[in-house]
């Protein structure tokens, strides 16, 4: 029941949002994808883009906020199993998800890029995979474009390790996120590595079960309204330089 | 960031995430695996085919099955039958279920092994089967078991890298996080497995410890 | 340590054995049992069966024995001679026949037998086996004291006067605190010896105590048990060791094949056997190489 | 979809991945592991301080750290001292270093289990030591060591499971895949920890008949 | 299977034993050496010593065995009697001494010996254990043919007439194709004595070889070791089978303490023992109850 009294927005109701706990936004992310959610200085505090757009979402629902860090293979499995309200990872809207899952408006949009070692110009496009070997984390939407694309695609944990593989030799391509690139090539400047290809941009948004619309619509506003307060262009120079959010 | 900082920066988070992760969460789980195996071990020994086939199917699965997937299964599955269990609580049920399954073929193999005369002087002093277990068979079966008890321990350690899917932070989980901020996976994972072969090493002295202590009563 | 009162509290149906009564018995010879042989009938058993599978192993072996009574058991290897003893110690349950200890009800093999039934017969007699079977993890007087302390609640002060006293008359006053493994066979028969003493028994079983010794080892464990015998003490004896038989046994026992093929005093039995196969088997143990 | 649907239609594509990856993989490396252990248990067993020394180090890193990061270190690190393997010989060699570790042991036990009597008796006959190990020593040996190393090898058939790491298609790969993209974790992990535990039965009933020809020389 | 020809061959520094002759020995009688006593010392051994760590076990055996002769050695457990005989065989390396078999080179252990030399010693000599050691994984006919088979590298047909012939002789016929569980202890230890007849040595040691059988089984396998010693061969034997020793032996010697305390024809020695510890041990293991 809505009831409560409208002191703050919070009091829009836990009961009304169906939140694992009440008062808090609970939130699964995976902690281990840098610059989105990672952990300042390696074992230091949860941080990250992601991470702070969720905590900002929270604060102006008036909810506390806690972290579930997990890994991406049991992300979905533990929202299905109410453990979480919400992912706050990177998850790209697409249409299938879109069957299982309701999206917030997205906070990220940012095309995905072709990644190959220096001064390889076998590949210059998209069309080019066809036939070659790429390394991608399976669970990924980046996986499904390689696929697309008609690459022999490698599963592999994650951008650390595709990257290891690109570097030496034994995968042709990667295709990620322009953003970890963009990141990576920052934290690690002698890296000899090049974007030959990029997509039209998709989006990111935060993810949630079909039966919590309350807590969406809840979202939805206030990520408008830290866009509004220029809080999200905020995030994003911080992490990546520049705004990221449309 | 050098190399060589990197493997000092981590050195603290990840020995603290062995420390207040891995190794409470082994040893709580291997200590009710163990009184879990004792009780499968019997069952497994007793004549009754009904008891006797309980068991054996307990232990068929959790050693047939991989051990991810019975934390998955505790985890993520059994909130879909109204259970909501927390990580830790989840991660020390899943492991001492793992432990039960393995420690009571180590139990019962050892119960085996104690001369059959040891039952029968029991008995012809006048000991129900109970008061025979207790008294005799079990300080002796002891002896033998614990080497490979030790072994299913140092297995457990390693396993409870496991845990880090169910949300729970131990070492190997804080070497993720480390690797995933750092990219030198490849490094910070060597340094993770250095450290537990560092717990294992501990735990093998202990091992030995316990049988010199155990041995006192045996020929050298 | 009487075995009349034993006796008594045993028929009470309690299991302190003589326990109530032992403590003016540490002051006494601690092998005697404190009786004369009165030649009541102490155990008898009736046409005693037994199979294991297919294999009949006792046929129907009837068995007497007198109060302060030895008896002597021989026979060749598998004629069933352990697994009289087992059968009368509770640890096998024959497919018929009964027995009686001490008076006491007579148990009927041929209906199943309750657990309590079991252990009434299993504390009325006390086994020492071949391999002597001592606790390896626990001293000498802790092998003695276990069942005076846990199974007939003796108090663990007076268990252990007693069980100092009974080593000590069998030489073994410097071992109290020694392990198993430290002690030579016939110092570890000799243990075997006390632990079954140390609970009161009725009726001693002994399943060959000698012949998984050391042959200079086999007289300082026979004397022993002929120590016990001449004190009055009731036995079945198994043994391969015929000098003891002749010096010790009120009457000796031929088995084979599962029943019992003669029975005599010694002296006739081995002088003037009645049976062939008595006189082929003594021969063969006898002079092996005629 | 429907659930029962996709559990009918991930079957195939799981049981492949078990007979064309799973299984090989195990195979394989357990027979190079078990000619390795065998090697280590004599070093280990031999007089020469240095000769066990080095084979007990072996066995505590190997045991001492996790089977993930050994996998690591031959696929990942090796090219950066200019050795690259492929996925398959990568996981090939790491698992047989692996099974080298754990079976080493079990083989050391298992000649120390045969009685010093037959070592003499061999000798007393006139053999050397080598021909006595061979003809009398792991004759015997192996009846003793059969069921603990079906027991690594039962571990191992799991343990492939970490292969899909190092880019090898086994079965658990193939439940990742399916998992992935009908993202019914639980469902399909469930499929697959039974497509194990199958393949575990079938191995337990093989080691009983092993263990039944190499019993027919002992009283039962 | 003569010693002789083994001699000859051992001597040329082959391991093939007597084979290269033994197809004509297979339709003699194959228990029989071949060969009659001729007197000439076949072992020589002086000044044998052996510690274990502090343990001084043998301080100093002598001991000359002859051809066709039977040397009994009796003594307390611990005396040091096995280590003499694995001294002999080549089985433990004794600290100082020589030994010399069948006029072969004197073998020196106050220096150290080569791995050829020990394999010369255990050519030369078989041992019988106690607990038979059989190979368990091996039918009979495997165990006996195992030795000239792998080692002496005769051909195995040859072989099997060989051992079949043996194996018969000392009633095993029937059992060639069994394993040694399935048979009983005085069968294991007949096979334990064939495999070691079937390497053709010149000397046959023997270790308590009765000491772990049934009291009834004990009579078969000393009258096997009988036999072969009344057919000629020459043989050292440990036991404590007395009635054994006085009808086979030629000599006895008693050891305790690591020495030979007395040595002598067991006539003299069984009868007027000239040391008391010798006459001690006799009354012990004679008369148990005394
Ligand atoms: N638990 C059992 N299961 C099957 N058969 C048994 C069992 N116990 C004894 N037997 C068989 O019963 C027969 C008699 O055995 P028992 O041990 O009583 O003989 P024994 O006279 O004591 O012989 P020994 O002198 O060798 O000790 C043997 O054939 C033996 O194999
Ligand atoms: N390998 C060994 N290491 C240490 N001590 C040993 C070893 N072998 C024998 N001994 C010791 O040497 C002494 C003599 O042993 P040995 O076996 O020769 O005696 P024995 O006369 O054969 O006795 P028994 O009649 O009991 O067989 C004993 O004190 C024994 O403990
Ligand atoms: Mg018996
Ligand atoms: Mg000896």
């Amino acid at each position: 029941s809505s009831s409560a009294p409208a002191a703050s927005d919070s009091a829009a109701g836990d009961d009304e949002f169906g939140l694992v706990n009440a008062g808090t936004l609970t939130v699964a992310t995976e902690g281990t994808y840098p610059p989105f959610t990672y952990h300042e200085g390696g074992a230091g505090e949860l941080v990250g883009y992601d991470v702070e757009v969720a905590e900002a979402v929270a604060d102006k629902l008036g909810l506390e906020i806690a972290f579930e860090e997990t890994q991406w293979d049991a992300i979905f499995a533990g929202l299905d199993a109410g453990r979480f309200d919400v992912i706050a990872n990177q998850v790209s809207i697409n249409p299938d998800r879109e069957e299982d899952y309701l999206f917030s408006t997205p906070y990220t949009v940012s095309p995905s890029v072709v990644v190959v070692n220096e001064g390889d110009d076998s590949i210059s496009s998209f069309e080019d995979l066809k036939g070659k070997t790429t390394a991608q984390s399976l669970t990924s939407n980046f996986y499904q474009l390689a696929v697309d694309a008609g690459a022999n695609v490698e599963a592999v944990e994650g951008w650390a390790q595709a990257v290891a593989l690109l570097e030496q030799g034994r995968v042709d391509a990667t295709v990620n996120d322009k953003l970890t690139y963009l990141d990576y090539v920052k934290q690690t400047p002698d890296a000899k590595l090049a974007v030959v290809a990029e997509t039209d941009p998709s989006e990111s948004a935060l993810t949630f079960t079909k039966d919590k619309t309350a807590l969406v619509k809840a979202v939805d506003e206030a990520l408008a309204e830290l866009r509004e307060e220029g809080v999200l262009a905020e995030l994003g120079e911080k992490y990546f330089g520049e705004d990221v959010s449309q | 960031m050098t190399d060589w900082q990197l493997v000092l920066d981590s050195f603290w988070p990840l020995l603290w995430g062995g420390l207040s992760g891995t190794i409470p969460l082994a040893l709580a789980s291997f200590a009710l695996g163990l009184l879990l195996a004792l009780g499968v071990a019997l069952m497994r020994i007793s004549r009754n085919r009904v008891v006797s086939g309980i068991a054996r199917f307990y232990i068929s699965v959790i050693r047939g099955t991989p051990l991810l997937v019975q934390l998955f299964v505790i985890f993520y599955g059994m909130p879909s039958i109204g259970i909501t269990i927390d990580p830790w609580p989840s991660a020390i049920i899943a492991f001492s279920l793992n432990v039960g399954g393995y420690a009571a073929e180590v139990i019962r193999a050892a119960i085996l092994s104690v001369p059959k005369g040891q039952w029968e002087a029991g008995y012809t002093i006048g000991m129900s089967p109970g008061t025979t277990l207790t008294r005799l068979i079990l300080p002796q079966a002891a002896r033998v078991s614990v080497p490979p008890l030790s072994n299913t321990f140092i297995s457990l350690v390693k396993d409870t890298s496991l845990a880090s899917l169910i949300l729970v932070t131990e070492m190997f989980r804080v070497a993720q996080e480390i690797a995933a901020f750092s990219r030198e996976f490849l490094l910070v994972y060597i340094e993770a497995a250095l450290i537990y072969w560092l717990f294992c090493l501990v735990l093998s002295s202990g091992q030995n410890l316990i049988e010199k202590r155990l041995d006192r009563y045996v020929a050298h | 340590m009487s075995p009349t009162d034993h006796e008594r509290s045993a028929n009470d149906g309690a299991a302190n054995g003589g326990a109530a009564n032992g403590s003016d018995a540490a002051g006494a010879d601690p092998l005697a049992p404190g009786q004369t042989p009165d030649d009541s009938v102490l155990l008898e058993a009736r046409g005693i069966r037994k199979s294991f599978g297919d294999n009949e192993v006792l046929r129907s072996i009837d068995l007497e024995v007198r109060r302060g009574e030895v008896v002597v058991l021989i026979g060749p290897s598998g004629s069933g001679k352990t697994t009289v003893l087992r059968s009368l110690n509770g640890l096998e349950t024959p497919d018929g026949g009964t027995v009686s200890i001490a008076g006491g009800p007579s148990l009927d093999f041929s209906t199943p037998i309750s657990k309590a039934e079991r252990f009434a017969l299993r504390d009325r007699s006390a086994m020492v086996f071949q391999q002597h079977n001592l606790f390896p993890h626990m001293t000498v007087l802790q092998n003695v004291i276990e069942g005076p302390v846990r199974v007939q609640k003796v108090p663990k002060a007076r268990a252990e006067a007693e069980a100092s006293a009974l080593l000590d008359r069998v030489g073994l006053a410097e071992k109290h605190d020694a392990y198993p493994f430290e002690l030579s066979g016939g110092q570890q028969q000799r243990v075997g010896i006390v632990r079954a003493l140390a609970l009161k028994p009725q009726l001693l079983l002994f399943d060959e105590p000698t012949s998984a010794l050391d042959p200079e080892l086999v007289g300082e464990v026979l004397q022993v048990i002929k120590e016990l015998a001449d004190e009055g003490w009731t036995m079945v004896v198994v043994t391969h060791e015929l000098g003891f038989a002749r010096q010790a046994a009120d009457e000796v026992l031929f088995m084979d094949g599962g029943v019992v093929v003669e029975r005599g005093a010694p002296g006739q039995l081995f002088t003037a056997p009645r049976e062939e196969r008595t006189r082929r088997f003594l021969q063969r143990i006898l002079r092996p190489l005629d």
